[in-house]
């Protein structure tokens, strides 16, 4: 075998490209000599923590997988569950920080980029996507660049492959402002029948290559880029930022769907993080086959690229087919018709030995599975952080000096309503293209969005639906991780609710810290211990997902932010439900109860200038029945709005449901609360809906059979939102307040 | 007034689309010759007399270009 | 009436009119921009999306696919042809309509629903009266429309300007309605014998009621009520 | 091998957003000096040898410009 390498520097380079001695030496044990360059390089991607999992997979195992509506657990590029009639729906969400951090246009693009192939690698046609965004605050000039080039390079990507960004959701706070946080995710439809594998098998088969040329873009960017904390050293890491083409893309999608439609491939696998490396050695142990592949014949980008360049390359936009000797000329010409390359660059083999070579001579030589499966996997040790004894002790309501005089609480409320974390999200979305392919049922400024199950290109309508979230609040996983990625999970699940879906599965992706720290680990393994419980009590599974580890600067993490990103389906998508209010004169109800529950609320952060108490509790049970109320109410159809309490609480939710619908209200809240509390608590299992007078006495039923605690609040009406004597302001100081809040952030103002 | 006119181009080793394409698009439209076309940007500034090349390095490297992906070359517009 | 919808590579709105246009009743097929052959087909529609991912100029590829000569044979016989967002773009770009769409003004992708006023024009795919306020939504990063003086004068002249953007009660504001800087508030014109049209919105985007309004509606049922009359 | 460049700019009075908002942010960012910013394309072709400037303007005509809002000037590029 030739070698590019002097073998005594091995080991040497296995440290600089991030392999630990002890995973060098079981690298040199699987061989049984030592590693050539090209091998060398190949196991440290592959053993890296974006592409092995190593320190989080044992705590994955939590995770409920299995459930009533899935058709293809973790494992795959996406999840599959059903959603009726014979209709399926991949999803995923996964991070591009890094990236981001370095070139937010680029990075958040090719975020989306990636997240795409894996929904059409499974065969499904993309539909949608969401983002979920975390930045500092916006007075810091860095934090509005990198905010802004992230949303530019989101829409760029996928207004231009024609699939509608939805949703999403967005916070500043300065734990993230020297690591932003970019999570993409995506949905693709598809007939359960298409549902396809990436597995390479069929000794004889072709493997190819198909789409962009091979640069040497991205070299190491797995490890490099996502598997190591961010320091002053960014700058030097710049040059390995991959431009992103939705062009070539959208080919893609074309071309691969025409070839899976064709019945023409045994396999398909994208190129994402390490490359070829990876999508083939992954293709290969799923089948349980070997696969000899030959650089020399990959398009190349540039000139002199090296084997281990050609194999580690991360360059966008490829993709790898696996298929029988007699399907290549028809699938050749498929690709040909779409405008694509496609290249035959290996076979598959019965060996089960990964085979690269140039030419004939070969270069690396290894196991498949071992660069697969059998990265090492770790127990790392945990401690429960210190801070959470000092921050829990925190009483936030004798800690601070609450407003005395009710007066203040307009300002506050109109203050809150124009706070970043708050404001409207109009300024983002509508950078997004959230309309094309005509399924988008309620758009992005509701509490989920809804979409029609169909494929208005061919013809094939239903009149069923999806809704979907993503949420969690970053603060209250800092103040109790397992109760902050419970309360990740109810929210989404509430908003998804609200808008008329009964949720059915969730992706996520779990972004934090550095694993090797047992505090950071600690957090990590209590939220995914939260989130499992969570999704056990709601009969909900969790179908795929990405961890993002290493999100640190100058040694300090983000806070723990396990993202969820929940699917509901809806029977007849006429019935879904949005945060409007529409009609003068119906009725006002809380469901659910407002506690005094100010512990890491945005009141407390921004009247008071602090982060720290108890976040509020959650009680599952409750939550569900709630739930389960607003569910039965929209089914019956008597439910003329639905919007959930989130950040800011009561009198915020009331706020953004009269702006919607363009209309007043005068409500009364609990009096046993101080004001502060009723008016900005952020209780959560509470859900302020709307229905007609006459139908308030069905509602208050369906309230009580489920248990739940509820309140008549008031009337819709008028052009002003009246609470008591303690709030009256009118729709144009709300509006004026809530609208414009993120473009006056990003002007500095 | 002083003139500068910027010549931006994507680094070394950094993928080009648009010049990707115009690339393919000349040849399907019958320019055969044509074997490689890159796109980047083409800045003409104008400034007050006597601004030294320094102060519009700094605005490219702040503004005007992307260090990131970018490089780009500055020259002195004579007779302006 | 059949409509054909032209696919570019990279058209991504190809399905929409289609959808559309059946949903009104008429038949939709797809047209492959190989393809030279447009017998059959009542009207042409060249959909939004981004071409050839809008390198170089949007349209500026798309123009040059075997088709589109096919499409100006089509237009110059009086077959009607309507070009959505990117399909404009195109017609810009092949010459059959005047002018040229640069980037927004304020740099962004605008994808919203705008308020429209129909003008007094020789366009014979819209015959709503002249003042009717419709809302459409838009979805483009490059929609601002700019042309010289003269043509200018010419499509306002020659009853050209189909629609122009507005406040929704129809009024034009003092620094201009046009979300995009569009020249004149320009959203649509048409050639002079009014069969070619192109237009930054989306109209096809309102037609199904399942997502919304339907205001685009009357953007599909002119073209096919003036069809049956001439036969 | 041979090597032409091409610069494209927009006509005059055509109206460059990416250049003025260019220039308005400079000047926010405290280069008041800045009075102009136009922001053009800058074309690096590679093409046959003997490829006479003639067929580059007829690309340009044809694709890499649009006459209706856009000038160009070609450069050969020596030494190529
Ligand atoms: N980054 C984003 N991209 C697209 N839409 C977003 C984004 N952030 C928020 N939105 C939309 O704005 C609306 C409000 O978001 P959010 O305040 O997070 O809602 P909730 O509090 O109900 O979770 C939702 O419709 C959401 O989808
Ligand atoms: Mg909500």
């Amino acid at each position: 075998m030739r070698d590019d390498l002097k073998p005594e520097l091995a080991p040497q380079l296995a440290v600089e490209l991030g392999l630990k001695p002890e995973e060098y030496e079981k690298v040199v044990i699987i061989l049984g000599r030592t590693p050539s360059l090209t091998e060398l390089y190949m196991y440290s991607l592959m053993w890296s923590e974006h592409c092995s999992y190593k320190h989080s997979r044992k705590a994955l195992r939590m995770f409920p997988t299995e459930g009533e509506h899935v058709l293809q657990g973790p494992g795959e590029n996406a999840g599959v569950i059903g959603v009726g009639d014979g209709w399926a729906l991949a999803f995923k969400m996964e991070s591009h920080n890094h990236p981001s951090a370095i070139e937010p246009y680029q990075g958040a693009a090719t975020g989306v980029g990636g997240i795409i192939r894996d929904i059409f690698t499974m065969g499904a046609r993309p539909i949608a996507s969401l983002n979920s965004l975390r930045f500092g605050t916006l007075d810091k000039p860095r934090q509005r660049y990198l905010f802004e080039g992230a949303v530019a390079g989101i829409g760029g990507y996928g207004n231009c492959l024609g699939v509608p960004t939805v949703g999403g959701e967005v916070y500043f706070d300065e734990a993230y402002e020297g690591n932003c946080l970019i999570n993409a995710m995506s949905l693709g439809l598809m007939r359960e029948e298409n549902l396809t594998s990436a597995t390479a098998t069929g000794a004889g088969n072709l493997v190819l290559l198909i789409g962009s040329t091979t640069g040497r873009d991205g070299i190491g960017g797995a490890s490099t880029l996502a598997s190591q904390e961010f320091d002053e050293k960014a700058e030097d890491k710049r040059p390995s930022v991959q431009v992103g083409d939705p062009f070539e893309e959208k080919l893609l999608i074309e071309a691969c769907l025409e070839l899976l439609d064709e019945k023409l491939l045994v396999g398909l696998g994208d190129l994402g993080a390490a490359g070829l490396t990876s999508s083939a050695s992954e293709m290969a142990s799923r089948g349980g086959v070997g696969l000899d592949i030959d650089v020399a014949k990959i398009p190349a980008r540039e000139d002199a690229m090296k084997p281990f360049e050609f194999m580690v390359s991360e360059s966008q936009e490829r993709m790898l087919a696996v298929l029988v000797p007699e399907n290549l000329e028809a699938a050749q010409a498929i690709c040909t018709k779409w405008g694509l390359r496609s290249t035959v660059i290996g076979t598959v083999t019965d060996t089960g030995r990964f085979v690269v070579r140039e030419g004939d001579e070969i270069v690396a030589d290894m196991p498949a599975t071992t660069l697969a499966h059998d990265a090492p996997i770790y127990d790392p040790a945990m401690t429960r952080p210190a801070y959470l004894d000092e921050v829990q002790a925190f009483d936030p309501i004798t800690g601070v000096d609450h407003p005395a005089c009710e007066y203040v609480l307009d300002d506050i409320l109109l203050a809150l309503l124009a706070s970043p974390n708050i404001c409207s999200r109009r300024w983002i979305w509508q950078q997004y293209d959230h309309q094309v392919q005509l399924n988008t049922v309620v758009l992005p400024g509701s509490d989920a969005a809804v979409l029609r199950i169909g494929n208005t290109g061919r013809g094939e309508m239903t009149n069923r639906g999806i809704a979907v979230s993503s949420d969690c609040n970053g603060r209250y996983c800092y103040l109790d991780p397992y109760v902050g990625a419970q309360i990740a999970f109810a929210e989404a699940a509430r908003n998804v609710v609200c808008s008329g879906g009964t949720p059915a599965a969730i992706t996520d992706c779990l972004n934090f810290g550095n694993p090797e720290k047992p505090e950071v680990f600690w957090t990590f393994y209590e939220s995914v211990r939260g989130l499992s419980n969570a999704c056990r009590a709601f009969g909900v599974t969790v179908i795929s997902g990405n961890v993002s580890f290493y999100n640190e600067s100058f040694g300090s993490p983000i806070y723990p932010t396990p993202t969820v990103g929940l699917v509901g389906v809806l029977d007849d998508v006429s019935k879904h439900c949005t945060l409007a209010f529409k009609a003068e004169g119906d009725v006002i109800v809380l469901l659910g109860e407002t506690e005094n529950e100010v512990g890491g609320s945005e009141y407390l952060k921004l009247a008071h200038g602090v982060v720290s108490g108890r976040p509020p509790a959650i009680d599952l049970d409750l939550e569900m029945a709630v739930q389960a109320t607003v569910l039965a109410a929209i089914d019956e159809g008597i439910l003329h709005s639905a919007h959930d309490c989130s950040e800011g609480g009561l009198a915020v939710t009331l706020a953004e449901c009269c702006m919607a619908g363009d209309i007043g209200a005068d409500v009364h809240v609990d009096d046993d609360l101080p004001k502060y509390a009723a008016l900005f608590s952020e209780t959560q299992s509470r859900i302020v809906v709307t229905t007609a007078p006459a139908d308030a006495e069905r509602l208050v039923e369906l309230a009580l059979a489920n248990e739940i605690p509820y309140a008549v609040l008031g009337t819709v009406g008028g052009d002003r939102l009246s609470i008591e004597d303690t709030v009256g302001v009118t729709l144009e100081q709300l509006r004026e307040a809530w609208e414009p809040a993120l473009e006056r952030a990003l002007a500095g103002k | 007034m002083a003139r500068f006119q910027i010549f931006v181009t994507y680094k070394k080793g950094i993928f080009d689309p648009p010049g990707a394409t115009a690339e393919r698009a000349l040849q399907s439209i019958g320019y055969g010759e044509v074997s490689s076309v890159k796109i980047g940007k083409y800045i003409q500034l104008e400034v007050a007399d006597g601004t030294p090349e320094s102060r519009v390095r700094e605005m490219c490297d702040k503004l005007l270009a992307n260090p990131v992906i970018e490089d780009y070359r500055i020259e002195t517009v004579e007779g302006a | 009436m059949r409509f054909g919808v032209v696919s570019f590579p990279g058209s991504n709105c190809e399905q929409d009119p289609i959808h559309a246009a059946r949903l009104l009743g008429h038949e939709a097929d797809f047209v492959w921009h190989g393809d030279t052959d447009l017998s059959g087909f009542d009207a042409i529609v060249l959909p939004g999306g981004f071409s050839y991912g809008d390198y170089i100029r949007c349209g500026a590829v798309a123009r040059f696919s075997p088709v589109m000569a096919e499409v100006v044979r089509f237009a110059e016989r009086g077959g009607p042809v309507i070009g959505i967002c990117n399909g404009f773009q195109i017609l810009c770009e092949a010459h059959m309509l005047p002018g040229a769409l640069l980037r927004n003004r304020g740099l962004k992708f605008l994808c919203r629903s705008v308020a429209l006023r129909v003008e007094e024009s020789a366009c014979q795919w819209l015959e709503l009266a002249p003042g009717t306020v419709v809302n459409v939504p838009i979805s483009h990063n490059e929609g601002n429309y700019i042309c010289d003086a003269d043509t200018l004068e010419r499509l306002n002249g020659n009853g050209q300007v189909v629609l122009r953007y507005c406040e929704a009660d129809g009024t034009s504001a003092a620094e201009g309605s046009a979300p995009n800087g569009a020249l004149d508030d320009i959203a649509g014109i048409c050639n002079e014998r009014g069969n070619v049209f192109g237009l930054m919105p989306h109209p096809e985007r309102v037609v199904d009621p399942v997502c919304g309004l339907t205001d685009g509606t009357a953007f599909f049922t002119a073209i096919a009520r003036r069809l049956a009359e001439v036969g």
